[in-house]
């Protein structure tokens, strides 16, 4: 049962990592971001799936902890891609668009110019 | 009994990984980023779903069992919340019906 | 190979991309997250060493896992590297808003103009 | 080749690539994307490293956290990003650069290689004196009675960084509330998410403090996921960020280390020496060291979070 529980965890793992992918091709940022979300939740069952196999009840702590914590960075992503910018010229702006609404995909070099000669 | 309890485990296991594949190619073939996010959830909710359900016959009763549930019942929460959350983002504008994703104006 | 072994080096790759990322980003974000990176490869070191004493006392059949003393540095080692990376998110943040730009450059003719009307947002009337 | 080998093969390549991945991205916000999953994979690295404490505490951090900071900062300064692209290091250079890196990597990879066998540890002494102390987690055993020192010292590191992240705010702002933490519009999911998730994740502090004393888990990783949630509330606007000038706070974020430091002195007479604690008194008093400081460093971990404070969020407070 231990071996069973032990490949179980890598296959998932495995599994999930082949996911990682979807952050190298995009195309948007918020594709990026599903990759990490994934691999949350692949890493929580991975995590209990260990925890079983090595009889070690602390391992479903470290997964809680995970799950806590997995959700809230895919939050700040979306938030974060709505935040007001500084803008290289003009300082900040406080308001960003309100119609351009949340879309976290930046061109990479859209926003400015270069500053330089 | 310890054989069924067993098979039973290995059952669930191996569906639930089913579902993280299912997941994993789902969010590299699928066409868009809605489509992508609806892949994901699947992983999330049955996947993660059928791995607890599976380990429930090999932990310790009651407290090992309901930190499991726990967990399950969390990540469903945060995987549906996050997914409504990430297609706020990006569903086109003319899908909006009301002020859901909007800026807000109370300042709060 | 053991797999302790397998993360040293790795570990010791880590703080060799850490270092590359460090020296050739010139952008300050991409340096803080270049520093994460190498520090994360010094705990993983650490780790490494931990569980090579722990593994050497199991061998002797005491029972114990991991040595718990660099755990335990490490652990403080985290919460320092997050009080460090939040200063400098802050101090980076702060350069950007008041027209220094983001990157660390000192020659004049390089330096991005800073904007000429004093009105930088640490100098606005209250 | 065993299954727990594969793995540990599998784990430590994800892990280089998605260094790499950081270090090549074309911006910083996608090499951030690239962070939070590293952070992830290094929480189970740390498992098969059989580090559960320090598992614990890089998802809170090394992941959650610092994400969330990096996140906020990549998407307000990505404007900046393409002059930064213009002063790259030239080609040559870079090759140069890599090589000497490599060097330094082969270096350390070949003291990895040569550790000395057996390995030394200090182990068997922690074992040895762990049981006076009527801890059972070695990793709080040191924390807490062996090296104290330190992790007073380190809980202590906070503050300063703290007034260092306020020091940068303008004069004009500084009655303000701090306003670096990102705010979304409105949205019914993420409010329901900050009016659910908090319980929970209070819940789950509570017993890795309650049970930090036994087995893994202990103040820092339950000060960091409290830390999340109430970043979590303040982001979804329930709550504001706290003015810095808010003496209630401020006192709040020195609790725990003057708890640590009176403790401390009151060794001196009571068993003679700076930070050790009395016979019989050990467990309880490090229990309450350790709520005390859970209590300041997640109030000064939520603070560096939420950044120096600033006018524009002062002026929307006053509406």
């Amino acid at each position: 049962m231990t071996t069973f529980l032990l490949a179980a965890a890598a296959f998932i793992l495995a599994t999930v990592a082949l996911g990682l992918w979807r952050i190298l091709r995009g195309p948007k940022d918020v594709d990026r971001m599903l990759a990490p979300q994934l691999l949350g939740t692949g890493g929580v069952a991975a995590l209990v799936l260990l925890g079983e196999a090595s009889r070690e009840s602390a391992v479903a702590d470290v997964a809680m902890v995970l799950a806590l914590l997995a959700a809230f960075a895919s939050v700040a992503f979306v938030v974060g891609a709505l935040r007001p910018q500084v803008d290289p010229k003009r300082g900040p702006q406080l308001n960003p668009e309100p119609d351009k609404g949340p879309a976290p995909d930046r061109t990479p070099d859209a926003p400015t110019q270069d500053d330089n000669p | 009994m310890r054989l069924a309890l067993d098979i039973f485990t290995i059952v669930m296991v191996s569906l639930g990984g089913l579902f993280f594949l299912a997941g994993t190619v789902g969010l590299l073939r699928f066409p868009d980023t809605l489509t992508r996010l609806h892949a994901l959830t699947e992983a999330d909710n049955l996947g993660l779903g059928l791995v607890v359900l599976g380990l429930l016959a090999q932990t310790s009763w009651p407290l090992g069992a309901l930190k499991l549930i726990a967990l399950w019942l969390l990540a469903l929460l945060s995987g549906a919340v996050v997914a409504q959350f990430l297609g706020a983002a990006v569903r086109p504008a003319d899908w909006r019906t009301d002020d859901v994703s909007g800026p807000r104006e109370d300042g709060r | 190979m053991s797999g302790t072994t397998l993360f040293g080096l790795g570990a010791a790759a880590l703080v060799g991309l850490g270092l590359y990322g460090l020296i050739c980003q010139p952008g300050a974000l991409r340096k803080i997250l270049a520093f994460n990176l190498m520090g994360s490869g010094i705990f993983l070191l650490f780790g490494v060493i931990a569980k090579r004493g722990g593994g050497a006392l199991f061998a002797a059949g005491t029972g114990s896992d991991g040595d718990p003393v660099p755990q335990a540095l490490v652990i403080t080692g985290l919460v320092v590297a997050f009080a460090a990376t939040a200063i400098a998110v802050a101090l980076l943040v702060r350069l950007a808003e008041t027209g220094g730009g983001t990157t660390l450059e000192t020659d004049a003719q390089d330096a991005p103009a800073v904007p000429t009307d004093a009105n930088l947002r640490g100098e606005r009337e209250p | 080749m065993s299954v727990g080998l594969i793995s540990d093969v599998v784990l430590i390549l994800l892990v280089l690539s998605l260094a790499v991945w950081i270090t090549i991205a074309r911006t910083a916000y996608r090499a951030v994307v690239g962070f939070v999953a590293y952070g992830l994979l290094m929480t189970l690295l740390w498992v098969r490293l059989a580090a559960l404490d320090v598992a614990m505490t890089e998802a809170a951090l090394g992941s959650g956290l610092t994400g969330i900071l990096l996140f906020a900062a990549a998407a307000r300064l990505a404007p900046f990003e393409a002059a930064e692209r213009a002063r790259a290091p030239a080609p040559a250079l870079r090759l140069l650069i890599g090589l000497l890196c490599t060097l330094v990597a082969a270096g350390l990879a070949a003291v990895v290689l040569w550790l000395p066998e057996p390995a030394p540890t200090l182990a068997p002494l922690v074992a040895e004196h762990l049981p006076p102390t009527g801890l059972r987690n070695p990793v709080t055993g040191v924390l807490l009675a062996h090296r104290a020192i330190d992790t007073l010292l380190e809980s202590m590191v906070l503050l300063p960084a703290l007034i260092g992240v306020w020091s940068v705010a303008a004069d004009a702002d500084w009655s303000g509330r701090p306003g670096s933490l990102p705010r979304p519009p409105a949205s019914d999911a993420l409010t329901l998410l900050a009016r659910i998730l908090p319980p929970f994740g209070v819940l789950v502090a509570i017993h890795l403090v309650w049970i930090g004393a036994d087995e893994p888990g202990g103040k820092f990783q339950a000060a960091a996921v409290l830390a999340a949630m109430w970043v979590l509330v303040m982001m979804a606007g329930l709550q504001q960020p706290p003015a810095v000038v808010s003496r209630g706070w401020r006192g709040l974020l020195v609790v725990g280390a003057s708890l640590f430091i009176a403790i401390g002195i009151a060794g001196i007479w009571l068993a003679d020496a700076f930070l050790a604690y009395p016979k019989g008194l050990a467990k309880p008093l490090i229990i309450a060291i350790e709520v005390a400081l859970t209590g300041s460093v997640a109030v000064a971990l939520a603070l560096l979070l939420s950044g120096p404070p600033t006018r524009a969020h002062r002026c929307e407070a006053g509406r």
